[in-house]
């Protein structure tokens, strides 16, 4: 197969945005998914978070693991470097890249059998040790790229295509992300690019591990009745429990924001996250609440979106390693070699 | 049966084993005698043989004092340090005859019960603790100096050279250093006034240590990656590499302070796993930055696949093995050279690594460093083959060295000029013909270097390609990029023998200080051998040209399965005819006294001269 | 250049291809095709060449008719079913000169942009479709029979087998099968009557199929697992493996339901991931069931570790490989033999492991089965090593059989009454001098027999143990282990030449069925070549009689490090200069046409002689 | 070294049980772990509950990973096979000997490194299966075996021995549990033999995954002051939300069970828990109140031990799976072998 590069023709309307940037400059190569993918609305969604983001795209560093969802970094960020590496080892991958340069922005894209299945481990790791990072997994509770088998994130009950119905317990990210000590949870829908948008963004803007899981219908394989990742189920259970807007650092905050109803949320970079509360009592910063509403509300039924918690101040990974703030990948031999006479010292403390 | 002799008698030339019981806190005084003898200008080899277990199992540290320089395990024990009543019986059996038994005499044991041709010296260790000290804990700990007092007289050795490392010791305890000094003086006093000219084992000073240092593998290695500009370290702990990774971190810690922020200059992580420690290194490394991890046989099987990813998708990675008894969890406090094939053809499909074989600490540090430059500058995983026996024990090693204007290779890596001057980038395009494309780090330039790493097939501009003819020159690339490695891995290091020899000898890591010894005396006994010390994979051809220049080649090695000369057939192309196989794998180092039993008695060595050569 | 020829004509011998979108519905309308010429009882053999995608990425089928009966690849394409835009030109380019292609000619194509040597078949597909259904769905999908119809018009097939067998396919859904019907006399009449005589390819009846069964290689090593006995199956989806576990719940799902209950007779779990799998795996084999995993090299880099476990602990494990391209993730649908090295050393430390390689279906229905005997019988892991050509593809095979008479090698297990009758056990004891030691499945007996089995060092006792004798015997004993093995193992099949060859030719696995053809071709050029197909490794001393007996030996490959050779130098003792490798690792099954003109062009056949043999 | 094997002298006091075998026929080899190691004690816990519940010891598969933890189950029930396997893969191993023979009693022995570090992902998706076991991790904080570095179930803000504070947040192998549908879920504390006996016997006698973590000092790297996991921080900070009881199946209900402060739970053998209520506000078969509390207390700095859940009708993994009753390893070819004729068939449908 031969590769097929996009063509960048140019719009005309294509607003550029404060970096001069139009939006196809955040684009990549041609998805090759299957039309409809979820998968490809989410790659859509960063594309739009980053654009108005107004990202230097070639300061995000993409990276993901094997599947249909672990092949859409090729499809957006042209000019970011991209890391496709290995079945349920993008945690670790990420981890290092961030351990080599912290400031870049590390984006980790990953499926529900990449993270929950073979990679739950590296996905647990990662988030308990804060790293800055924005890790989405795309969730659609089957391993597409290999036909439809049930995933960890399936639910029990669920059924497959093929009438199979799912019987272990599933797997719920978010549950365990709030447990893991993540300081950015969010949950949200690929159909939903309203609420997902926003939510990257202020995830992109975040210190610390953000995660979020976004459902994300496979229509080949899981989008029949009886499965409970299909669009149409999702959007019959979708509960919000707040609207999440995105305020970069400098732009005012405008009038529109009403106390009570909406809540604003600053974040270490100085932007806020102007949350509007679609559940009244639904309050993401306490994290026991949190993770207790979840199960409550889950155990009914309902899937639960939105920003679900956030600790705007967290400790990030470099906090906890004490990295200097220079990226380790830009020393020399100047700030890292000892040199000749240090060594002479050594020698004679081992005489 | 041997004839039974007289007490040994020897000055600067024997064997040393302590038997004690692991958490007793004997460690530390054992090592104090061997270092004493060394501030006595006299060469010791010590080996610490230890259990997997952190209390109460048998444990010995062996101190073989050589005044010639062997360095080596020599096998047998002239003089038993014999306080674990678990092995009693299994020690005294294993004293050369003619040799001595240091015992606990606290309870005495009848006379009968000792071997006849052995000399007992009974020092009641227990009663002269328990009279001066009322803690237990102190009771257990002053014990070990007491022998050590013991020893220090009865083999005539400078008391206040061990007086001296005690207080050196004690420095930044100095509560501690009266009570220590004053448990030497009891086990020195005992054996003065009760033991005198019993054993005729002698220690004297010599000139022959000179500015050698004394340090661990694992020790060296890690200033190895201070010193190369290691800033990423990811590993998880695994006997008996992870004194490697700890020491790095104690020695960036010292080394890699930002002087104004007083933050590091380097990111040390205890990963969850192997697997996620290489693939933070493999990370980082994609990344830009120098960065490595320690481990043992399980790691390496654990990261095999991320292995095969590093080596097509090209990224540089530095993985020190420091090999211990397979195969599975196996011996893991035991040393073998059991890793070879896994860690050369790591992973599914078609791969081949590169990998490094230090002879000691002191090449331990020098390969680690060397380690750094040929990941970056073939852009793959390069393994450091070391082994317990080097990692794990105080050799007698050269001092480090390093050289000022060395400068780092950090290979082919395009900078924002570069790629602003507009050359057409294509990751995996062999520009130079040597096979090593040219990479850029994430992060460079706004608009030009950007590329898509992946463990799948690409073309030269790292793009998905299910395309045969693709993938197969993509491949080939890789076979011609490790020939160009075979120009730059550290070049085989060959000895001739003075007179033309018949036999070539193949060895490498730490069987080479064995080997050393086994030769110098082969030879005494008319058996003159070439020596080919091989120090990495894939082979100079001045190997195949060694091998093609004798009759018969004996290839000596630390595992059962031959795996060296597996290695050697089957990439030189070479007939496995011209090798004999000499294999030494119960877990201990080889020792010259295998080393020349095996050898000789398969070149034909007249059976006498066998014998007595071994001895 | 070839000189341009009129257009082909053949009958039952000529290469079909159909190039399609994957997702479009394509594959089972190009599997009616080939099924249909089977029907009429000629030879085919078919593959598949999919991307590692879902929906919307080329792919393609191949259909090679051989009334001669040869079932490997030829190479080359002599009529082409050219329905993907995105790879049309390429497609045109690969028919061989006076060939056929046939379009969808809804939306026409100018003449000129056709080779002129070729022979353009138009059918406009989507129009026919688009006028006889409404539904997108429909119309899409019935394009694919339509083109079919076409195809049996053009070729002279018998449109009654073809009718035949869609009844058969929708036996249980009726409704469908009308439109079926009708889409097919769409095709089959626009060719008769619009492109009469235009096709000089013909298939004719023949009685070359006999009994023969058109299967997967997955799908019959599912069913001998079934037959064997296999109840515990714990797998983790990779292609091309997946079928294989697949088929096997969907067999023992029809097998194996216990009458009474209607529960199952057996457990199948997808894990969440290959470590886990090996590891139920190995639990269950321990606990007394015959278990089994598939997957493919990713799958056993990642099962190193536990690989070691069960050859040092002596656990049975049955593990299919189906092979992809490597390394990495490579080319995951994509066909070669490149794990060989990895799952023969698999582990650190000193390992090997038991191999198998089938050369078809049938061979894998049959070895599946031999591998759990094997794996019982020897206590140790054996891997069946398949590849995706013969996993995945449906190929002509004899029918499967099983003989009710045979009974199933569950190996040294110690029945209660055994145990009870006193005898001591030691669970590494080499009671039979074959050093296969006895083994007891847990809860057999209430004070007999209980050991405990771990993967460090122990003695015969199954105790833990550090003393190097102990390891080394229990390390001897498994290389002796090895040896047994070898006399257990599936010989090598041997061909010899009709004349006295001075060349053999040493292959394995899905290679067969290129080799046979090439074979006969090279003898009748006058180049007679003896036959060695190996079955298994460790090798059988026939292998090392069959190359010590040739001047010159090939060993013929998919992949790029030439493997087995490397396996056979290692272990055989050979020289390699005896080996001339040949190496095809695309990623493509490999075709008589290769073998033919790399091993005509080694062995010195006349260069002319080697162009035509290769034709 | 050679092995030591245990002296078996019968003590005369000894008093055997219903099936006449005395506690030291529950025994193991000779412990080689430290002095005062917390795993010892429970090792002793298990040959205790075994013992009163009359158990065949050969009846029993002990199964382990990898660290001192995993060393233990040499030092019990020498009568039983064991097993151990890699570091942290125990509960595939485990799953995979349960898949085999339904009919053993399956008991797997873990540390905190082994199951929540490298074996993360296992210990997970073991329990989401409903195996039928008792999975006990000697959660000590530490590596022992390796020397005492951090495991994933340090504490934040905990000390090392050598000073080092650890950072990273702590899993909570419990409140995971919870999460992941294991249905018989504790906590206990090596030093609390009372408290551990009976929550052994119970996780036996449970159908379905039984999970305790036992908080289990290491004297030699982790029972120093600023040590979560030392002796004397487990006492001070050990809240106990019951007192369990064990009462066997055929054994009748005494007096002494106060309604309202005493709680009778069924198991679906016909054996109870008697769980004396120690916080009365707490229901051990509400799955997310309990994680709810755990999470509150556990923030408080509260260690809370007891039975923290039990579903006493779970469905297991066979159950899930539809496994027959005879035991898959007894089955032979009369049961396993469709024959030549049915092969003949199957030929068929491939012409
Ligand atoms: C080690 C390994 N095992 C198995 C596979 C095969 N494989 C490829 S993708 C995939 C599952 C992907 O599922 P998910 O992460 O949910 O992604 P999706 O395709 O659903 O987006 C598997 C099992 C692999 N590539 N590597
Ligand atoms: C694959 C692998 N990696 C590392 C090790 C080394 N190792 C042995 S035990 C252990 C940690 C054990 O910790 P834990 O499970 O908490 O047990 P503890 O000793 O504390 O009881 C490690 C890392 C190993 N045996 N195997
Ligand atoms: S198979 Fe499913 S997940 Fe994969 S591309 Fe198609 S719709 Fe998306
Ligand atoms: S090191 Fe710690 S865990 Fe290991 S045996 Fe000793 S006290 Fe127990
Ligand atoms: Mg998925
Ligand atoms: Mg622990």
């Amino acid at each position: 197969m031969t590769y097929i590069a996009k063509p960048k023709l140019h719009h005309p309307s294509l607003q550029p945005n404060a970096l001069g940037f139009t939006r196809r400059d955040y684009e990549g190569r041609i998805s090759t998914l299957c039309a409809g993918c979820g998968h490809d609305s989410i790659s859509a969604a960063i594309v739009q978070a980053c654009y108005e983001l107004s990202i230097e795209p070639h300061r995000v560093a993409k990276m993901s693991g094997i599947g249909c969802s672990s092949k859409t970094p090729d499809y957006f960020l042209g000019q970011a470097h991209g890391f496709n590496s290995v079945h349920g080892r993008m945690p670790s991958v990420l981890t290092g890249a961030a351990m080599a340069n912290r400031d870049l922005i590390y984006l980790g894209v990953s499926g529900d059998g990449d993270s929950a299945s073979i990679g739950l481990g590296q996905f647990a790791h990662a988030l308990r040790r804060g790293v800055n990072m924005v890790y989405i997994c795309e969730n659609n509770g089957v391993y597409g790229l290999t036909k439809g088998q049930f995933s960890a994130t399936a639910d029990a009950g669920a059924k497959s295509k093929s009438g199979e119905v799912h019987v272990d317990s599933a797997i719920d990210l978010i549950s365990m992300a709030l447990l893991l000590g993540a300081s950015y949870v969010a949950r949200s829908f690929s159909g939903d690019k309203k609420q997902l948008v926003p939510l990257i963004m202020g995830a992109i803007r975040h210190k610390g591990a953000a995660i979020l899981d976004v459902i994300s219908p496979c229509v080949t394989f899981n989008n029949h009745a009886g499965s409970t990742k299909s669009f149409d189920y999702v959007r019959e259970h979708d509960e919000a429990v707040n609207a999440v807007d995105f305020v970069p650092a400098r732009k005012e905050i405008t009038a529109d924001y009403e106390p009570g109803t909406t809540e604003l949320v600053r974040q270490h970079d100085g932007s806020y996250l102007k949350l509007a509360k679609l559940r009244p009592d639904y309050d993401p910063s306490n994290r026991i609440a949190a993770l207790a509403y979840l199960q409550e509300h889950q155990a009914q039924g309902e899937l639960v979106t939105g920003l679900i918690y956030v600790a705007p101040e967290a400790a990030d990974l470099h906090d906890h390693l004490g990295t200097a703030d220079t990226p380790l990948n830009t020393l020399t031999e100047k700030e890292l070699c000892p040199g000749a006479k240090a060594l002479e010292v050594v020698n004679g403390e081992y005489r | 049966m041997r004839a039974i002799t007289g007490p040994l008698a020897a000055t600067n030339d024997f064997v040393v084993k302590f038997a004690n019981i692991n958490g007793s806190g004997s460690a530390s005084a054992n090592e104090l005698f061997a270092r004493s003898i060394l501030r006595m200008g006299v060469p010791v080899a010590s080996r610490n043989i230890f259990p997997s277990n952190i209390q109460g199992l048998p444990t010995w540290y062996e101190v073989r004092v050589s005044g010639e320089g062997w360095l080596g395990r020599r096998g047998g024990v002239d003089f038993m340090v014999a306080l674990n009543p678990q092995t009693f019986d299994k020690d005294m059996a294993s004293i050369e005859p003619g040799g001595y038994l240091l015992y606990d005499s606290t309870k005495p044991i009848p006379p009968e019960k000792f071997r006849p041709d052995i000399t007992v010296l009974p020092i009641p260790l227990t009663e002269i603790c328990n009279k001066a000290y009322a803690d237990p804990r102190q009771r257990q700990l002053f014990k070990n100096i007491v022998y050590v007092g013991a020893m220090t007289s009865l083999l005539g050795m400078d008391l206040e050279a061990v007086k001296w490392l005690i207080a050196e010791q004690f420095e930044s305890k100095p509560k501690l250093l009266a009570p220590n000094i004053q448990a030497l003086g009891f086990g020195y006093e005992y054996a003065r006034d009760r033991l005198k000219d019993r054993c005729k084992l002698k220690v004297k000073r010599q000139d022959k240590v000179g500015e050698r240092i004394f340090i661990q593998g694992n020790n060296a290695a890690a200033l190895g990656c201070v010193w190369a500009g290691a800033t990423v370290c990811a590993w998880y702990p695994i006997t008996p590499s992870t004194s490697l990774a700890e020491n790095y971190n104690r020695h960036a810690s010292r080394f890699r302070i930002d002087p104004v922020s007083k933050k590091k200059n380097f990111a040390f992580l205890q990963a969850e796993d192997e697997i996620a420690a290489i693939g933070m290194v493999v990370g980082a490394s994609w990344n830009g930055a120098r960065a490595f991890t320690a481990t043992s046989g399980p790691g390496i099987s654990l990261m095999s696949e991320i292995f095969g990813f590093a080596y097509y998708a090209e990224v540089p990675a530095v993985v020190f093995d420091v090999q211990r008894g397979g195969p599975s969890t196996g011996m893991p406090t035991r040393t073998q050279q059991s890793d070879l094939l896994l860690a050369a053809y790591a992973s599914h499909g078609d791969t081949k690594h590169v990998l490094l074989f230090p002879e000691d600490p002191h090449e331990c540090f020098d390969f680690a460093a060397a380690a750094f430059d040929l990941a970056e500058r073939l852009q793959t995983p390069v393994f450091v083959m070391m082994d317990l026996d080097i990692g794990m024990n105080d050799w007698l090693v050269e001092p480090l060295s390093w050289d000022d204007t060395r400068r780092y290779d950090r290979g082919k890596v395009l900078s924002a000029e570069e790629l602003e001057a507009g050359k057409t980038f294509g990751r995996y395009i062999d520009v130079d013909g040597d096979a090593v494309p040219y990479r850029t780090i994430p992060g460079t330039h706004p608009s030009q270097g950007a590329y898509f790493t992946r463990g799948s097939s690409h073309d030269a501009y790292a793009r998905y390609s299910e395309e045969g003819a693709t993938y197969v020159a993509g491949m080939q690339r890789l076979l011609r990029k490790f020939e160009t490695a075979k120009s730059l891995v550290p070049k085989p290091a060959a000895r001739e023998a003075k007179e033309k020899a018949r036999f070539g000898v193949i060895y490498y890591g730490s069987t080479a200080v064995a080997m050393n010894e086994a030769v110098a005396v082969l030879e005494q006994k008319g058996l003159p051998l070439d020596l080919m010390r091989v120090r990495a994979f894939p082979f100079n051809d001045d190997v195949e040209a060694f091998i093609a220049a004798h009759e018969q080649v004996f290839v000596v090695e630390q595992n059962r399965d031959a795996q060296l000369m597996k290695l050697m057939v089957g990439e030189c192309a070479i007939d496995p005819a011209k090798f004999l196989p000499i294999l030494h794998f119960d877990g201990t180092p080889i020792t010259a006294r295998f080393i020349i039993k095996e050898i000789a008695a398969r070149a034909g060595l007249a059976e006498a001269e066998a014998q007595e050569a071994a001895q």
